[in-house]
C-alpha cells in the first residue's frame, strides 16, 4: 500500500488508477504506444498487432475462466464464429468494417451463450469438456457449411479502410487494433469495479454461497459466457481482417489451449495477467527461435528441434506455472514492483 | 437394407469400441483413485506406441520383448507423472490439475517429436493376417485380434480389481481416501499404482491402435473420443466405460458409413452434449449430491 | 500401572493456517484402558483423534505445537498408514465404510493394517471379527453401502479389530443409532477391550454411555481440557451439565449479555 | 528525494522497453546484386518429411546455380525458416524475412498460408510458389502473383482419370479422401471429370482426420467393388491398411495415389503390399535415366543415393525462378511482381532440365503435366506405365 | 408477530432423513437459536430456509409469503441474509469487495453501464461505498482492513467480515451458522455484543445455530432443540435447559451404574 495519498471522495478512492505515479506511468505507456509504429519495423509491428488481438481474446477468456471460474476450451472456436461472420459480411454485403466487427462479435456472443447452456446443468470440469464438444461442433460447421464458409477452401477478406486509408499492413492496421485493444481492456477493468464483476468472482470462489447471497447463478454464468465470446468475436473479426484470409484450420482446439495457457501464465483473474500472458505466449516462439539460432552451431539440425521444442515448452509453461507460480506473471510483476519500490531496503 | 453389411459394420465398430473401452478403463482408473480428469491419456497412449516403435524398429528387438518394454515404459511414465506433477497438486482445485494434464499432453508430444520427429510411422505387424469370418461376415484380422487382446486385458483387470488384494486397496482408496488411510493402506502408493497401471493399459492400447493404423505424434487425439466415452459411461464407472466404449465405437462406424466419414466425430460430440445436458453424471456414474 | 500407550501433551492444531481448533490439549491413555473424551460439538474432539492418527493433512490441518507419542514414539515422524500398521486404529466418525465393496472386501482392505507385522493377521483375523460380530458373517457378501447403520458401525469396528490394534480411536460410535443398538455396540466394545486388551480413546456425545464404559474421562471445551477425572467424579460434577447444557452454574464467567461496549467507547474517545 | 524515488520506479520498465525495441530496428538491407528467395519452410511438424527436402533441394540448387555464375551475373540467395506447418508461424516467418531482406521470390508451405499472404505479395512485389497444389490457387485472377510447381490436385486426379478412361473405358472408380482441406480439394472436380470421361463413380469415402481405424470405410469400399480406387489427402496411413484389407477381402481393385503419396517411401514403408500401386507424378524419379536430363544429372552427381521427389521439387523451384529472373533481366525490366508475372506468362516450352519429361507450359497458374507410374516391388522402383500426359 | 415460520419441513437424502416434520416460528425482533447434537439437522434446516435444499414436504413462510419454491437469490432479495458454518468468504476479493457483494441485491447497475463505468454505475458504487463505510465498517470495527485480501485475515476477523457482508444486505432476517465456533472467550464476547447490537440497532431478527451453550443461553430469546431431524423441545433458554428430553439428547439417559452392568464392563474401583 502506498502511503500519503489521501482521497477526497469515495469516487476518487474507487478509481482505477489512484496514485500520481500510476498516472505518470500510464501517460508514458501511451506515449510509447503512439511512438512505436514510427520506430518499429513491419515485423515487430506485425507481432504487436498479433499480440493485441491475442490480448483481446485472452481478456475475454480471463473474464470467463479466470474471474468466473468456468473453464472454457472454446475460445478459438468463438473467435472463428466472429471471423466467419465478418468474412461473410465483407464478401456479401460490403457493409463497413466496424459494423461487420460488431456483428461478428454479436454472432459470437449468441453462439457463446448457446455453448454456455451446459453451464446451467454442469460445472467445473464437465463444463470444460462441454466446451471441447462445442468447439468440435463449430469446427464441423466451419468445414461443412460450404455456402457460407466456403468449406476447407477458406475465405478471403478485403482489408478495412478508414477515411480512405486502407488498413492492409501492420503499420496502418496498428492504429485500428491498438485503440480497440485498449478500450476492450479498459471495459474489462471497469467491469470488475461493479456488482457484475463481483458477482463473477463470487461465483468462482464459492458459487453456492454466492447464490444464497442473492446472485442469480445461471444468469451471471451465461452473462460471463456471453462477454467472453463477445471478446472472442471482436478478436476473431480483427484476426480475419488482419490475416486477410481464414479457413477452418485457422481456429484449432490448440489455439483455445493457447489462450488458456496465456491466462494461466499471465495470471488468472487479473486484467494485467491477460495482457502479460498474451504478450509472453505470443513472443515465446520468437524467443525460442532466437535461442535455437544461438544453439545451432552446437547442435545438428537445430532448426528441426524448434517446433517440438515449442510444443514441449508450451506444455512446460502451463505445468510449471500451475505448479510453482499459480498466480502467474502478474504476481511476479507485483513482486518486482514491490522490490523496486522499496529498494534498496529489502522487505 | 443389407443386413450382412450392417452386421459387418457393427463388428468393425465394436472392434474400435474395444480400444475405446480399454483406454477408457485407464482413464477411469486414474479418475477413481486420484479424482483427476487426465486429458493427457491420449498422449500417454501415443508415448506407449512410440516406445514400442523405438524398441521394435529402433533397437530391432523381437516384437514380444518390445511390447513388454513399451508396457513397462508406459507404466513408469504413469508413475513419474503422478509422483512428479500430480501429487503435489492433489487437494488443489481440480481445474488446475485438469489444466496441468493439458500441459503434460503438450510436453509429451514435444518430447516424442524431439526423439522420433513428427513423421507418421507404421508399426511392425505381429497379428496373424488370415482373414476372419463370423458366419459370412468379414472381419479384418487386425481389428479382430486387437479386440480379442483388449477384451482379455480388460477381463484380467476386472478380475484383478475384484480379487487381488491390491485391487481391493485401489477400490477402497477410490471410495474413501481418509478411511483407506485408517485401514493402514499406503494411499500415496495406491496413487502411484493406479497411474502406473493406467500407463500400462494406455501403452497397450497405443500399441494396438498403432498396429492398426500406424502411429504419429497427433494420435493422442484418440484421447478426446475416450474422454467422451467416459463422460457418457460415467467418470467413475468401469462398466460404463466398457459399454460406452462399445457404443461409441459402433455409433462412429455407423455414422461413417451411412452419413459419411466427416460425421464420425460429430455424432460423438453431439452425444457428449446431450449427455451433459440431460445426464451429466453419465449412464452409470455416481450422482454426487452437492452439499454446502 | 504407569504404562501409557498414548500421551498427548500440549498440542495445538490449526486448519487452513487460520482456524485454531486445539489450544494446548493434553491427555493420556493407559495401556488396555478405556478413556472417554467428552465435550460439546465443535470443541475439538474429532480433531484430537485426527491429530493422533496423523490424518489432519487430509483436511488441510496441521499440528503447530506439542507432541503426541504412541507407544513411546513420536507420531509426527510416522505416516498415517505406518501408524495403523504399528497398532493404532482409528474408527472415524460417520463409520466411513467402503460402500461399493462387500463386507468381506472391506475386511480385506483393512488387512493392510497388519502388513509387515511379524505376528501376522491372515484369515485368523477375519474369524476373530466374525466371532465378535456374527451379523457381519451373515452379510459378508453384501455391499457395505446397503448395510443398516448399526451393521455399518459393526463393520467399522470390525475393520479396526482386524488390525489387532494396541489402541483404538473411536469417534462417536453411537452417532445416529437407536438407544438399543447403542447398548449392543458398546457391549461389544467393552468385550473387545476386556478380551483383547485393546486400549481405547472414545469420543462421545452420549456422556452417560461413554462414562459407563470408561476408566477415565476428559471433558474439553474450545480446544482444551477443562475437567478430567474418573467417571463417578465427572457424573457428580455440576460443571459437566453446564458444558453440555449451558446452565450457568459457575461463578466466574459473566453472561454474554453483560459484556460492555468498552471497545467502541474507547474508539470514540481516541 | 522524490526525484530519486521516481527515477527508481522508472528504471526497470524503461530497460525492458528498450530491450523490446532493440530488436525492432531493421538490421540488414539486401545487396542490389542479389536475387533473394525467401521461404516459410515446414521443417518440423506433420509436413516435415517434405519440408526438409524442399529446404535441402533449394540450398543445393542455389549453391549449384551460383557456381554456374548465377543468374545473368547475379547471385541467388535463399533464406528459409521453419514454420512447423502452422499458419500463423508461416506468416510470422514471412513478415520477419521480408522486413529484413529485399525479397523477390518466396516459397510458401501450405495452401492456407499462400492464401493468407496473397494480399501481401501484391504490395511487396513478390512472386510466390510453394508446396501447395491446391486447385484454389490455380486462379490467376485471384492469385496473380503465385504459380504452382506442377498440376494442381484436380489436374492430378484428372490425369489419373484420363489414364483409366484410356485403359478400361467405363470402369468403376472410387475416391477415398481425408476430411481435410488437402483431402477435399479435387473430389468434386474429380467426380465431374470422371462422368465426363464416361467412368462410373462407385463410391466417395471420407475418413476423418487422424482416424486410425478404417475398418468400416474398408467395408464400404468392398461393397462398392470399384475397379480403381484413388486415394487423396494422405501421405501414407491409412493407405497400406486399406490395401491389405482389400487383399484379405479378395478384392482386385487397383489403387492409385497423387503426388505426395507417390514417393519412394510408399515402396519402402509398405513392402509387398505396395506392388502394383499406381499414381501420378509430374517429376522424373531419381533413378529414371531415360532421355537427356542435365538437371537430374547434376543432382545425381551431387548425391550418389536416392533423392526424393520433394527434393527434386526444391530444384524445380530454383529452375523456374532462374528462368523467370533471367528473362526479366534480359528484358531490362525491374523486379516487380507484375513484371515477373508478365515474364512467366510470356514463357513457353520451358526447359526444366529434364525434371519434367518434356518442355512445359503454364496453363493459368499450373503446369498440367504428369505421368502414371506403378510401384514395382521386385525392382524397388516406380516404373512408368504411361507416357507424359498433358491436360488441355 | 412471526417474521419466519417453518411448517412440517421434511427433507431426506437418498433415504436418510435429515429433517422430519420440523415446525418453527421466529418472532420479529428476537434472537432465536437452534441447537442439537451433531447430525441433528440444524444446518439442513438452515439450508432449507435459505433455499439451497428443497424440502420434500412442508412450507417456509417469510413475512407472510410462502417462499418454499423460491430459489436462493430471490430469498436473499426478500431480505434473508446468512453466514456459513465454515466461513464462506470469497477468497479472491478484498474485504471491501466482499462486503459490497453483500449489497448486490440492492444494486441495479446493468452490464453496459458497468462496462463504461460512467454516470449511473459510478454513482451507485460511490453511494454503496458510503453506506458500507458508515453503517457496516464502523459498526463492526473493520475499517482498517478494508483493502486487505480476506484470505490472509485471522479467523476471528474473517468471521466478522462475513457478518459484515450479511449486514450489507440490510437483511430483515439474519441467519448465523455457528457464529462463535472456534473462537476464544474474548472473541466470543465481541461477537455476542455485535449480535445483540444488530438486533437492537438494525431492527433485524437473528436466527442462529450455535454449539456454545453458554452464549446461546445468555443471549437467545427463544431456543429450538433438534435431535434426529425432529424438534424435541422449544422455549425460553431456562425451560429448555430443564427439559428432560434435551438432557437425554445431550447427556444420554439412564443410571450409569445399571448401564455399566448391562454393558458388561469391568467391575472396578472408581
Amino acid at each position: 500500500m502506498r502511503i500519503g495519498s489521501p482521497k477526497e471522495s469515495y469516487i476518487a478512492d474507487e478509481a482505477l488508477f489512484r496514485t500520481r505515479t500510476q498516472w505518470v506511468w500510464l501517460w508514458l505507456l501511451l506515449a510509447v504506444l503512439i511512438a512505436y509504429p514510427f520506430v518499429a519495423n513491419l515485423y515487430w509491428l506485425f507481432l504487436v498487432c498479433l499480440i493485441s488481438i491475442n490480448i483481446i481474446s485472452a481478456t475475454g477468456l480471463n473474464i470467463l475462466t479466470g474471474y468466473t471460474g468456468q473453464v472454457s476450451l472454446g475460445q478459438a472456436a468463438f473467435m472463428g464464429v466472429g471471423a466467419y461472420t465478418v468474412a461473410w459480411l465483407d464478401n456479401n454485403t460490403g457493409s463497413p468494417f466496424f459494423i461487420n466487427l460488431l456483428a461478428g462479435a454479436g454472432m459470437a456472443t449468441l453462439v457463446g451463450l448457446i455453448a454456455g447452456l451446459p453451464s446451467l446443468r454442469v460445472k467445473g470440469l464437465y463444463l470444460a469438456i462441454a466446451t471441447i464438444g462445442a468447439s468440435f461442433i463449430l469446427q464441423f460447421i466451419f468445414i461443412n457449411w460450404e455456402s457460407v464458409t466456403r468449406g476447407t477452401r477458406g475465405i478471403n477478406i478485403e482489408p478495412p479502410s478508414v477515411l480512405g486509408v486502407t488498413l492492409d499492413n501492420p503499420d496502418t492496421f496498428y492504429w485500428l487494433v491498438m485503440p480497440i485493444m485498449v478500450v476492450m481492456v479498459l471495459l474489462a477493468a471497469n467491469l470488475f469495479r461493479t456488482r457484475i464483476g463481483r458477482a463473477f468472482i463470487a461465483i468462482r470462489d464459492r458459487d453456492i454461497s454466492a447464490s444464497v447471497l442473492g446472485i442469480n447463478l445461471p444468469f451471471y454464468k451465461l452473462m460471463s459466457f456471453g462477454i467472453a465470446s463477445f471478446y472472442a468475436g471482436i478478436a476473431g473479426g480483427l484476426y480475419a481482417y488482419f490475416f486477410g484470409a481464414i479457413n477452418p484450420e485457422s481456429f484449432p482446439l490448440l489455439m483455445s489451449i493457447f489462450f488458456l495457457a496465456a491466462i494461466i501464465v499471465g495470471g488468472m483473474g487479473t486484467i494485467l495477467g491477460s495482457i502479460l500472458g498474451a504478450i509472453f505466449m505470443t513472443l515465446t516462439p520468437e524467443i525460442l527461435r532466437y535461442g535455437v539460432d544461438i544453439l545451432s552451431p552446437y547442435i545438428d539440425n537445430a532448426p528441426q528441434i524448434l517446433s517440438p521444442l515449442r510444443t514441449a515448452v508450451f506444455g512446460a509453461l502451463i505445468v510449471g506455472f500451475l505448479l510453482f507460480e499459480p498466480h502467474g506473471l502478474a504476481e511476479i510483476w507485483r513482486r518486482v514492483r514491490r522490490f523496486f519500490h522499496l529498494w534498496p531496503f529489502r522487505t | 437394407m443389407d443386413w450382412l453389411f450392417f452386421f459387418e459394420i457393427t463388428l468393425a465398430g465394436l472392434g474400435t469400441g474395444g480400444l475405446y473401452a480399454l483406454t477408457a478403463i485407464a482413464f477411469v482408473l486414474i479418475y477413481k483413485a486420484t479424482r483427476v480428469i487426465n486429458l493427457a491419456i491420449g498422449e500417454m497412449l501415443m508415448v506407449g506406441a512410440y516406445l514400442f516403435f523405438g524398441a521394435a524398429v529402433g533397437w530391432a528387438l523381437p516384437w514380444w520383448l518390445a511390447i513388454i518394454l513399451a508396457l513397462l515404459g508406459g507404466g513408469a511414465l504413469g508413475m513419474v507423472l503422478e509422483r512428479g506433477v500430480i501429487r503435489p497438486l492433489l487437494g488443489e482445485n481440480p481445474i488446475s490439475v485438469f489444466m496441468v494434464t493439458i500441459g503434460l499432453g503438450s510436453i509429451l508430444i514435444g518430447m516424442v517429436e524431439l526423439i522420433w520427429t513428427a513423421n507418421p510411422r507404421s508399426l511392425p505387424n505381429f497379428f496373424p493376417t488370415d482373414p476372419i469370418f463370423i458366419g459370412e461376415a468379414f472381419l479384418a484380422p487386425k481389428t479382430f485380434w486387437s479386440f480379442v487382446v483388449a477384451a482379455v486385458v480388460i477381463a484380467v483387470f476386472l478380475l484383478l480389481f475384484r480379487f487381488w488384494r491390491g485391487g481391493v486397496a485401489l477400490r477402497a482408496t477410490a471410495s474413501d481416501q481418509g478411511a483407506a488411510y485408517s485401514m493402514g493402506i499406503n494411499v500415496p502408493a495406491v496413487y502411484s499404482l493406479a497411474w502406473g497401471l493406467a500407463g500400462v493399459i494406455a501403452a497397450g492400447a497405443g500399441i494396438l491402435l498403432g498396429s492398426i493404423g500406424g502411429i504419429s505424434s497427433d494420435m493422442g487425439l484418440f484421447g478426446l473420443t475416450v474422454l467422451v466415452v467416459v463422460i457418457v459411461g460415467g467418470l467413475d464407472s468401469v462398466l460404463g466405460a466398457l459399454l460406452a466404449g462399445l457404443l461409441i465405437g459402433w455409433m462412429e462406424s455407423m455414422a461413417g458409413v451411412y452419413l459419411g466419414g466427416e460425421y464420425e466425430h460429430l455424432v460423438t460430440f453431439i452425444l457428449l452434449m446431450v449427455v451433459l445436458l440431460f445426464r451429466p453424471w453419465g449412464l452409470f456414474g455416481t450422482r454426487e449430491i452437492e452439499r454446502l | 500401572m504407569t504404562d501409557n500407550v498414548l500421551e498427548i501433551s500440549n498440542i495445538e492444531v490449526v486448519y487452513n493456517h487460520t482456524v485454531q481448533v486445539l489450544r494446548g490439549l493434553s491427555l493420556t491413555v493407559p495401556r488396555s484402558r478405556i478413556v472417554a473424551l467428552l465435550g460439546s460439538n465443535g470443541a475439538g474432539k474429532s480433531t484430537t483423534l485426527k491429530a493422533t492418527s496423523n490424518l489432519l493433512s487430509l483436511e488441510n490441518g496441521a499440528l503447530s505445537a506439542g507432541r503426541i507419542s504412541f507407544n513411546g514414539e513420536d507420531t509426527a515422524r510416522q505416516t498415517p498408514h505406518g501408524l495403523v500398521r504399528n497398532g493404532l486404529c482409528h474408527v472415524m466418525e460417520g463409520r466411513r465404510v467402503f460402500e461399493d465393496l462387500t463386507v468381506e472386501e472391506n475386511l480385506t482392505a483393512a488387512s493392510y493394517a497388519v502388513t509387515g507385522r511379524s505376528d501376522g493377521g491372515g484369515n485368523g483375523g477375519y474369524d476373530l471379527v466374525y466371532e465378535y460380530f456374527p451379523r457381519l458373517h451373515e452379510r459378508r457378501r453384501a455391499q457395505a453401502g446397503y448395510l443398516s447403520g448399526g451393521e455399518q458401525q459393526m463393520l467399522a469396528i470390525g475393520r479396526a479389530l482386524l488390525g489387532r490394534p494396541k489402541l483404538m480411536l473411536l469417534d462417536e460410535p453411537s452417532l445416529g443409532l437407536s438407544p438399543v443398538l447403542v447398548e449392543d455396540i458398546f457391549t461389544i466394545i467393552a468385550r473387545i477391550n476386556r478380551e483383547q486388551q485393546v486400549a481405547m480413546l472414545l469420543v462421545e456425545q452420549n456422556a452417560n454411555v461413554a462414562l459407563a464404559l470408561a476408566d477415565y474421562g476428559y471433558i474439553m471445551e474450545s480446544g482444551r481440557v477443562v475437567i478430567d477425572g474418573t467417571p463417578e467424579r465427572l457424573m457428580a460434577d455440576d460443571d459437566v451439565r453446564e458444558f453440555y447444557l449451558g446452565t450457568g452454574g459457575g461463578g466466574e464467567a459473566r453472561s454474554y449479555r453483560d459484556v460492555k461496549h468498552y471497545k467502541r467507547r474507547k474508539r470514540w474517545l481516541s | 528525494m522524490l526525484v530519486s524515488k521516481l527515477a527508481r520506479q522508472l528504471m526497470a520498465p524503461v530497460a525492458a522497453i528498450a530491450l523490446a525495441l532493440g530488436g525492432a530496428f531493421p538490421t540488414a538491407w539486401a545487396d542490389n546484386d542479389e536475387i533473394v528467395l525467401g521461404g516459410s519452410i515446414p521443417m518440423t511438424g506433420p509436413f516435415a518429411f517434405a519440408g526438409l527436402q524442399f529446404d535441402r533441394g533449394l540450398r543445393d540448387y542455389v549453391e549449384w546455380i551460383n557456381r554456374q555464375g548465377g543468374i545473368e551475373g547475379r547471385t541467388l540467395r535463399y533464406v528459409g525458416e521453419d514454420t512447423g506447418y502452422q499458419q500463423d508461424q508461416s506468416v510470422a516467418v514471412f513478415r520477419r524475412i521480408t522486413s529484413r531482406e529485399n525479397v523477390n521470390f518466396y516459397f510458401g508451405d501450405s495452401t492456407a498460408f499462400q492464401q493468407t499472404i496473397n494480399r501481401e505479395l501484391d504490395r511487396r512485389d513478390i512472386l510466390m510458389t510453394g508446396a501447395s497444389f491446391a486447385s484454389e490457387l490455380n486462379d490467376p485472377e485471384r492469385y496473380p502473383l503465385q504459380f504452382l510447381l506442377g498440376p494442381d490436385y484436380s489436374e492430378q486426379v484428372g490425369i489419373l482419370l484420363s489414364y483409366i478412361a484410356e485403359e478400361s473405358p467405363g470402369a468403376r472408380v472410387a475416391f477415398i479422401h481425408s476430411d481435410t482441406e488437402f483431402g477435399r480439394d479435387p473430389i468434386a472436380p474429380g467426380r465431374s471429370k470422371a462422368e465426363e470421361l464416361g467412368l462410373t463413380v462407385a463410391a466417395t469415402i471420407v475418413t476423418p482426420p487422424g482416424a486410425a481405424d478404417i475398418s468400416s470405410a474398408a467395408l464400404e469400399l468392398r461393397r462398392a467393388r470399384p475397379d480403381y480406387a484413388i486415394f487423396h489427402g494422405y501421405v501414407l496411413a491409412p493407405i497400406p491398411d486399406f490395401i491389405q484389407r482389400a487383399r484379405q477381402m479378395g478384392m482386385n481393385t487397383r489403387f492409385m495415389g497423387t503426388y505426395y503419396t507417390m514417393d519412394q517411401g510408399i515402396i519402402n514403408e509398405m513392402g509387398e503390399a505396395a506392388d502394383g500401386f499406381m499414381g501420378v507424378m509430374p517429376y522424373r524419379y531419381y533413378y529414371d535415366e531415360t532421355g537427356p536430363a542435365p538437371i537430374m544429372d547434376a543432382i545425381r552427381e551431387l548425391h550418389g543415393d536416392y533423392q526424393t521427389t520433394t527434393y527434386t521439387q526444391g530444384w524445380l523451384t530454383g529452375v523456374l525462378i532462374t528462368e523467370i529472373a533471367r528473362e526479366t533481366l534480359r528484358a531490362g525490366k525491374p523486379f516487380t511482381g507484375s513484371n515477373l508475372r508478365e515474364t512467366l506468362d510470356s514463357l513457353s516450352d520451358i526447359d526444366t532440365g529434364g525434371i519434367f519429361g518434356q518442355p512445359v507450359n503454364f496453363r493459368g497458374n499450373s503446369i498440367p503435366l504428369g505421368r502414371i507410374y506403378r510401384a514395382d516391388v521386385s525392382q524397388g522402383q516406380m516404373v512408368p506405365v504411361s507416357d507424359w500426359i498433358e491436360l488441355e | 408477530m412471526h417474521i419466519l415460520s417453518v411448517d412440517g419441513l421434511t427433507l431426506s437424502f437418498g433415504g436418510v432423513h435429515a429433517l422430519r416434520g420440523v415446525d418453527m416460528q421466529v418472532a420479529k425482533g428476537s434472537i432465536t437459536a437452534v441447537i442439537g447434537p451433531n447430525g441433528a439437522g440444524k444446518t439442513s434446516l438452515f439450508n432449507s430456509i435459505s433455499g439451497f435444499y428443497r424440502p420434500q414436504e412442508g412450507r417456509v413462510v417469510f413475512q407472510g409469503e410462502d417462499i418454499t419454491r423460491l430459489r436462493p437469490p430471490h430469498r436473499a432479495a426478500l431480505g434473508i441474509g446468512r453466514t456459513f458454518q465454515n466461513i464462506a468468504l470469497f477468497r479472491g476479493m478484498t474485504v471491501l469487495d466482499n462486503v459490497k457483494l453483500g449489497a448486490h441485491v440492492r444494486m441495479r447497475t446493468g452490464l453496459l453501464s458497468a462496462l463504461w463505468y460512467l454516470g449511473k454505475a459510478r454513482r451507485e458504487e460511490a453511494e454503496i461505498r458510503k453506506q458500507i463505510e458508515r453503517e457496516v465498517f464502523d459498526f463492526l470495527e473493520i475499517d482498517h482492513i478494508r483493502r486487505h485480501p480476506v484470505a490472509n485475515l485471522p479467523y476471528g476477523l474473517q468471521k466478522r467480515v462475513e457478518l459484515a457482508r450479511a449486514l450489507a444486505m440490510r437483511p430483515k432476517l439474519l441467519m448465523l451458522d455457528e457464529p462463535v465456533a472456534g473462537m476464544n472467550r474474548e472473541e466470543k464476547e465481541d461477537m455476542a455484543r455485535f449480535i445483540l447490537d444488530v438486533k437492537e440497532q438494525w431492527d433485524t431478527t437473528v436466527l442462529m445455530v450455535e454449539h456454545d451453550m453458554g452464549m446461546v443461553m445468555d443471549i437467545s430469546d427463544q431456543v429450538y432443540v433438534l435431535n434426529f431431524g425432529q424438534l424435541i423441545a422449544a422455549g425460553k433458554p431456562s425451560e429448555v435447559q430443564a427439559n428432560p428430553e434435551v438432557i437425554k439428547a445431550y447427556l444420554g439417559s439412564g443410571d450409569i451404574h445399571s448401564l455399566r452392568q448391562r454393558l458388561g464392563g469391568k467391575t472396578r474401583a472408581a
